[in-house]
């Protein structure tokens, strides 16, 4: 049976973590296979998940987060019959060969949700709330803002990280005043990243009656018509896949972006008063151009810079 | 003089407090629709029945002895330290800094000087509360919890943009060289067919707090300075009788309690993860207050006590690997415990008495 | 005999708190109208009785009987609706309250203060001038000096309208005149019928004041007679069960150079209040000083800061070299280092460490000592084998050297901080207080202590407010007043009046008179 | 700073400081009493969970409220339990109820809705409404004071004003009742309280019943004013905030209702301003972040002084040795 480790967010945090479990949940149902699941509750439990998980026999190991690679790069030699799967992580594929790497092109996505920001703004200034302030967060915003720009060159973009510490994930609070804040700053479209403190960037902005950006999951359900769109991040495929390979996971680094549906935004039901045909045609365009590669998305991960923002 | 006799005290008092915050817990477990027997016994079996779950209750009864003994040292100057937290936090990064800016031959010599660097960047945030408290009085408890969340953001901001290396997505430093890896006890007591303590993160360090233990006894019950700190912490104004300066207490106790928070970080980043990652303390700095406060500020008692929640912790961790149970249920247990042994201890303090006073008269 | 019932009469009341009994089985009868006195040893379990008639404590055993009628009194309110009142040993005043807020809490009327705090207002006013009770209603209580603290304290207990009223060992801290004025209020009180329970340990005021006296040894009652019918003597022995010595013997001072020179101390506290006004002594080898003074005008001050534990400008030499007063070389440790032994006046918030061993106590402040160090660590063994020595030179009970302090009684207390102190055989001796609430028993032996020290040609500063102790002891007797001496007096030339005057800051001097 | 965004950050600070004041009036209750209380985080996030999922089931706020008080009550007898009954330690007992509270709010949550420690977003009548003081709209026109008016102190929920209402009524009781003369009593001296006849027991268990009651309060408002839920930890470490304010104060409610405004405002000056540029020098993220918790320690070390708690803060009251 596969197994999965959840990141420190929780299985249940309306994004990640969830799309992971939806993901197994999905195989689970189609195959009626069953599957192994635990939620981390210290750093030092990292290691022990994934040994007892491959000393019990489960093949593949999944986790979730990129903290995760570092634990696997140490125990992965230990179990060379077990496959590890890091989403969200990288892990040398020449050093340990039963590791597979999923790393999403979260600027991609981000992109095309900052375009249809841009388009639906009335007030040029359009925001981001972040949670945690690190690189992968950074690199959300800066997506944004370069697909922003694209549609205005001199739209406005406001960028707030929750805070420094993991509490940051789970703050609410500040998030619908970081939120508040952006609105009277003159922002009518604000993009979360930012896991369960998201849900009170969300809550505000339908309050406040202006758009918001739900991340990873669909939350356009959260509060329909008032979500403009979520960036999707296919966890849950990635997840999917993996399972349905078992054992005989092809391993390695994998990238998913636009080209393979790994990242993307969410049309449906809940938003569909809000994307004009318009706003859903110039995006489809920048799709196809940044799959053909005549955009390139500036990944801030890749250098530590943004061009498109200042932090 | 006594109502009880002392062992009474010591044991059966901790003993049953301890069983009715099991029976509590156990109902609480049988509430949300799970087999408390069935529990324990997973829990037990994951942290004490395996060579490697002892590896792991071991792994987390070091940071706790550290903090613990921390919270014991201040206390006993009467010095409510709450910033074990940031303190390790910050002792954290001394150890990083050393390892990963110095080239080390051996582990033990790298082991020296880590613990010299956690123990002083602890001791160095634990300065300023320190100072402040004896020289302008700002309470120690509101400035300690201060500087544990600008220790939090100080850490963020030199991980995140100082210490990462270039493209690494972890707000983490890079793994330290190899030189530096501490013995774990995998490494020391595993044999060929033997392989004890596989895998598991208790290391050398645990062994340093031990060694802490007695040198907080000593230093406590046993040397000048340890006598001025009780003096201080029963009575300034007998300590300013008998020309013990109250500064100079306050801040050397909190240096020494600052510095063994500090050399917690030397389990967590060196002997554990092996390079410094965002939230390596995790609480281990609060419940610190708690095995300090159970263990009646006795190194001894801090030792038992840090063990009873490394126990907590690791078998927790394979109560949530195997069962539904949430992991917040450790929680609830911890904090079962602590209430039980630690506030409501007279509830089954006073029966007791009058039992044993009962069968003296008789 | 009349048929009159008692006003309070208490049968087989027993107490213990753990192994120890403090109340064995104790009848007493205290008829109306009348000043009943209680001695006994420290320990004996007066303070305990009548806590237990306060409703404070609960008895274990017994019955309590309230002007004849029998009376359960579960809590001072029950106490307190039987009419009765208790000004504590240890006053049961909130601080930072006014004096008026002391008098209404727990008898207001009505659930809002100000109707409550008016009523008072006009009661404190007649209870004054009634009974010459006499207190700023709005006075913070920690302004208040002792004596007007007792005054609130017996104002609270009027104000409730208590008929029988119990005073645990009033004139403690009370000087000469205010004691006097004390025993007028409580004149008044008998002559208006109100029934008096009296503790203390002064036999002198049992003599003057009450009607009947019962006397406690550990715990039980071992007598009750007509004050008119015994004498302080055979008071004494049945308090203590042998003969004592009533007055201390001893031959006249030797009177050598003069080791300490102060002058011109001054002393700012934390306040910003001045405390030491220009103080200036001289205290010579073989002789006691004592420092006379209602407490608070100084004395506390003056030994602090020449024991170290305060900063003071002035200049004060020790055989002509300069002691420091402020920053470096000023604290207790460079004090004893020159040679100045210190008998603190609060023996349990400055001279001991409460929880800590009587041995671990009785190196306090000499703990830096090279001879109690056996490399980085402390020699325990050469300490407890030094404080068994103490305990038994001293007569420690019990001699257990590893019982912790807060354990031993307050006599017993005292001797462990006299014995650690005198044994160092310090060239001047500072001593505050030296028998506060200390039993007649331990009296004998620690004025015995200090004349042997005092012969041995040690010099030796005695502060007390005890004008008896201070006359006892003393070979040269400077009063204070106001942070000022008000002049030095030989005891036999002068009496407790001219004393008592000085204390009170009348003085025929004109250049002091012109200084205040 | 231009004067909307002022008022809108004094809106934000409003916001901010009122579940911080009402947590440290209940601090002060409690410790004015004796009793001291780090167990405020743990009462605020239970009733903040008790009051979001009952308001979740039912959709009305009022009845959360009622849960969200009953959950923080339980929590403050079994705090009263230890310390007054048991005569346990009081710091232990907060730290005890800090970590019930954190896990029982999760497990609770999870056992009941599933969604990971979290409740239903909750909608409607199960939140608190804002409410538009009267004329608001009207006087909105006039230069000044009409924004202020209707941006800064008009739209708040009842708890807002509750909040506030509760200072001058706290200074109030403390200070003009006889119930206030025997709380602060039983805080300095408890002897002298026993000893005039009145029960320190009572006097004490009343305080901390007071404590749950306005920490229910402010529970209530993280969860049904602020937000529209719970999620877990949501109270982040905002007892340890009021706590400190209470020191700050020195216990007094007026300066509570200060030390509250300007620890919230603090918070609303970093939450907008991040990433300052000053001439070429950017001032970090996490200098922001951290920028609370630094002046509170430069406050306290420079103006604040010595604090000195009621005076029996903290030690049981025995009478028997
Ligand atoms: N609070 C206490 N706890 C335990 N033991 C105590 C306590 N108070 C006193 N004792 C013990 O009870 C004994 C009797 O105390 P008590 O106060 O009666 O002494 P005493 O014989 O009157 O001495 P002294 O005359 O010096 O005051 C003491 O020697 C002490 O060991
Ligand atoms: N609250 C208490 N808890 C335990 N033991 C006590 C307590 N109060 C008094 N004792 C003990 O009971 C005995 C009698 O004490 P009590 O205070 O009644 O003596 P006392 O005659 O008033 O002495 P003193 O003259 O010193 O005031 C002593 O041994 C004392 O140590
Ligand atoms: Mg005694
Ligand atoms: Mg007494």
């Amino acid at each position: 049976d596969p197994a999965l480790i959840y990141d420190l967010g929780g299985k249940f945090d309306k994004s990640f973590n969830e799309a992971a479990y939806n993901g197994a949940q999905r195989w689970a149902d189609e195959t009626g296979g069953s599957f192994k699941d635990i939620e981390l509750q210290s750093e030092a439990q990292r290691e022990q998940a994934l040994r007892r998980f491959a000393e019990a026999g489960f093949n593949p190991v999944i986790t979730t987060g990129f903290s995760m690679s570092t634990p696997i790069a140490n125990v992965a030699a230990d179990y060379p019959d077990t496959k590890f799967v890091t989403i969200d992580g990288y892990v040398d594929p020449a050093e340990h060969p039963n590791v597979k790497s999923i790393l999403f092109a979260e600027h991609q996505g981000s992109y095309l949700v900052g375009m249809l920001a841009a388009m639906a703004s009335e007030s040029g200034t359009i925001s981001f709330v972040g949670g945690m302030d690190i690189p992968l967060i950074r690199k959300f915003a800066c997506g944004y803002a370069q697909g922003a720009k694209a549609v205005n060159p001199d739209i406005t973009i406001i960028a707030n990280m929750t805070g420094t510490t993991p509490a940051a994930w789970n703050d609410p609070v500040k998030g619908s005043e970081l939120t508040k804040a952006q609105i009277s700053q003159g922002s009518d479209v604000v993009f979360a990243a930012a896991g369960g403190t998201g849900l009170g960037v969300l809550q505000t902005a339908a309050d406040e009656d202006i758009l918001s950006i739900g991340v990873d999951s669909n939350q356009n359900y959260l509060h329909p018509g008032k979500v403009l769109t979520s960036m999707l991040k296919r966890v849950d495929v990635a997840v999917e896949e993996s399972m349905a390979a078992g054992a005989d996971l092809e391993t390695g680094v994998f990238a998913l972006d636009l080209s393979g549906n790994g990242v993307g935004y969410a049309l449906d039901d809940n938003n569909a008063d809000l994307v004009s045909d318009e706003m859903e045609t110039a995006v489809e365009e920048a799709k196809a151009s940044i799959i053909a590669g005549d955009i390139d998305v500036h990944d801030y991960t890749s250098d530590d810079s943004c061009p498109a923002l200042t932090f | 003089m006594d109502k009880m006799p002392a062992w009474a005290d010591a044991i059966l008092v901790p003993l049953i407090s301890l069983l009715l915050a099991a029976i509590l817990s156990a109902g609480v477990i049988l509430a949300i629709g799970e087999n408390p027997i069935e529990a324990f016994r997973l829990m037990v079996d994951g942290a004490l029945m395996r060579s490697t779950g002892w590896g792991y209750t071991l792994y987390y009864a070091t940071n706790f002895i550290f903090t613990g003994l921390a919270v014991a040292v201040a206390f006993h100057a009467r010095l409510f330290n709450i910033g074990g937290e940031g303190q390790a936090t910050v002792g954290g990064l001394g150890v990083a800094l050393v390892c990963l800016y110095l080239p080390w031959p051996h582990w033990s010599l790298a082991l020296v000087a880590a613990c010299i660097g956690a123990a002083a960047f602890g001791a160095l945030w634990a300065l300023i509360p320190a100072y402040l408290q004896a020289k302008r009085g700002s309470h120690i408890v509101i400035t300690t919890i201060m500087f544990n969340f600008i220790a939090a953001a100080l850490l963020n901001y030199v991980l995140v943009n100082l210490l990462r290396p270039a493209g690494q997505m972890d707000p983490a430093t890079e793994v330290f060289p190899p030189a530096t890896h501490l013995p774990t006890f995998q490494d020391m007591f595993a044999t060929a067919d033997n392989p004890l303590f596989r895998g598991a993160p208790a290391n050398v360090t645990f062994f340093l707090a031990l060694i802490a233990c007695v040198a907080v006894w000593v230093l406590i019950w046993r040397t000048r300075l340890g006598y001025e700190i009780r003096a201080q912490g029963h009575s300034e104004s007998a300590a300013r009788y008998a020309g013990i300066s109250p500064t100079r207490i306050i801040v050397v106790a909190m240096l020494i309690s600052g510095g063994l928070a500090g050399l917690m970080s030397v389990n967590t980043t060196m002997g554990e993860a092996e390079r410094l990652v965002l939230n390596a303390t995790e609480g281990a700095g609060f419940i610190g207050i708690a095995v300090a406060l159970m263990g009646r500020n006795h190194p001894f008692g801090v030792f038992l006590a840090a063990i009873l929640f490394g126990f907590l912790y690791q078998g927790g961790a394979e109560l949530a690997l195997w069962t539904n149970i949430p992991r917040e249920l450790i929680v609830v247990i911890q904090a079962l415990v602590i209430l039980f042994t630690g506030a409501l201890d007279n509830m089954v303090r006073m029966p007791l008495e009058r039992l044993f006073s009962r069968r003296r008269a008789a | 005999m009349t048929d009159t019932a008692p006003a309070i009469e208490l049968k087989g009341i027993s107490k213990a708190f753990g192994p120890v009994q403090a109340n064995k089985d104790i009848s007493i009868r205290v008829m109306p109208g009348t000043i009943h006195g209680i001695i006994g040893e420290n320990g004996a379990g007066k303070s305990t009785l009548m806590s237990i008639l306060y409703g404070f404590y609960r008895a274990d055993a017994g019955e309590i009987f309230v002007g004849g009628r029998k009376t359960e009194i579960p809590d001072s309110q029950a106490a307190i609706a039987a009419g009765i009142g208790m000004v504590f040993q240890h006053f049961k005043l909130v601080q930072n309250f006014t004096v008026l807020e002391n008098v209404i809490l727990g008898a207001e009327d009505g659930r809002l203060l100000r109707p409550s705090l008016a009523k008072a207002r006009a009661a404190l006013k007649s209870l004054a001038e009634e009974y010459e009770l006499a207190v700023d209603p709005d006075a913070l209580v920690e302004t208040l000096s002792v004596g007007h603290q007792q005054r609130v304290e017996i104002l609270k207990a009027l104000y409730r309208q208590a008929d029988i009223l119990i005073l645990d060992e009033p004139t403690g801290v009370l000087t000469p005149a205010e004691a006097d004025h004390l025993f007028r209020i409580l004149d008044n009180l008998r002559a208006e019928g109100k029934t008096i329970i009296l503790i203390t340990h002064k036999l002198r005021e049992i003599m003057e004041i009450t009607d009947t006296v019962s006397v406690m040894r550990r715990g039980e009652m071992t007598a009750t007679v007509k004050t008119a019918e015994t004498s302080p003597q055979e008071l004494a022995e049945l308090m203590v069960g042998r003969k004592v010595l009533l007055r201390v013997d001893k031959a006249p001072a030797q009177v050598g150079e003069t080791l300490l020179k102060i002058e011109n101390l001054r002393h700012v506290d934390e306040k910003g209040v001045e405390r030491l006004r220009g103080i200036s002594l001289d205290l010579r080898a073989g002789e006691v000083l004592g420092i006379a003074g209602v407490a608070g005008n100084g004395q506390s001050e003056l030994l602090q800061v020449l024991g170290g534990c305060a900063e003071a400008e002035g200049t004060v030499t020790l055989r002509g070299a300069t002691l420091p007063l402020s920053g470096a070389g000023s604290d207790g440790r460079a004090r004893r280092a020159a040679g100045i032994g210190h008998v603190p006046e609060d023996r349990q918030h400055e001279g001991l460490i409460m929880p800590c061993t009587a041995w671990e106590n009785s190196v306090f402040g000499y703990h830096r000592d090279p001879a109690w160090q056996k490399g980085l660590i402390m020699d325990q063994a050469a300490i407890r084998a030094d404080a068994a020595g103490k305990i038994e030179r001293f007569d420690v009970r019990p001699p257990n050297p590893n019982l912790a302090a807060k354990n031993f009684s307050g006599g017993n207390q005292q001797k462990i901080v006299l014995a650690r102190e005198i044994e160092r055989n310090p060239d001047v001796l500072l001593i505050g207080q030296p028998t506060r609430g200390v039993d007649i028993g331990a009296i004998e032996f620690i004025h015995q202590e200090i004349i042997r020290l005092r012969d041995q040609g040690k010099a030796i500063l005695l502060v007390s407010v005890e004008l008896d102790e201070i006359f006892a002891l003393s070979d040269r007797i400077a009063v204070m007043f106001d942070g000022r001496i008000m002049g030095i007096r030989d005891p036999d030339a002068t009496d407790q009046r001219e004393l008592g005057l000085m204390m009170a800051g009348i003085t025929d001097d004109p250049k002091v008179a012109l200084a205040i | 700073m231009d004067f909307l965004t002022l008022l809108q950050v004094l809106d934000s600070t409003i916001r901010l400081a009122t579940p911080l004041l009402l947590a440290c009036l209940a601090g002060l209750f409690s410790e004015r009493a004796g009793i001291f209380d780090i167990g405020l985080e743990g009462k605020m996030l239970a009733a903040a969970f008790f009051s979001a999922a009952i308001a979740a089931v039912t959709g009305s706020v009022w009845l959360g409220l009622l849960a969200g008080i009953a959950a923080s009550l339980a929590l403050s007898a079994i705090h009263g339990l230890a310390s007054i009954t048991f005569r346990g330690n009081q710091l232990i007992s907060g730290v005890a109820i800090n970590f019930l509270a954190s896990g029982l709010t999760v497990l609770v949550a999870q056992d009941w809705f599933g969604q990971g420690g979290r409740t239903p977003s909750l909608i409607g009548a199960g939140r608190w409404p804002d409410i538009t003081l009267p004329f608001a709209e009207t006087l909105r026109p006039v230069p000044i004071l009409g924004p202020i008016y209707a941006e800064l102190i008009s739209g708040h929920s009842i708890l807002v004003y509750t909040a506030l209402l509760m200072v001058p009524v706290t200074w109030w009781v403390l200070f003009r009742t006889r119930f206030g003369l025997r709380l602060r009593a039983v805080g300095e001296a408890p002897e002298a309280v026993d000893t005039a006849g009145v029960s320190v027991i009572g006097l004490r268990f009343a305080a901390v019943a007071i404590c749950g009651l306005l920490c229910g309060l402010a529970g209530s408002y993280l969860a049904t004013g602020l937000q529209a839920g719970f999620v877990r930890e949501m109270t982040a470490g905002r007892g340890y905030i009021a706590l400190a304010a209470l020191i700050f104060a020195k216990w007094r409610p007026w300066h509570a209702l200060g030390a509250c405004t300007l620890f919230g405002l603090l918070q609303a000056v970093a939450l907008r301003y991040q990433n300052i540029d000053l001439g070429g020098i950017t001032i970090p993220v996490q200098v922001m972040d951290a920028l609370p918790y630094i002046l509170t320690v430069v406050i306290l070390a420079g103006f604040v002084g010595k604090a000195i708690p009621p005076r029996a803060g903290g030690e049981p009251y025995v009478k028997e040795r």
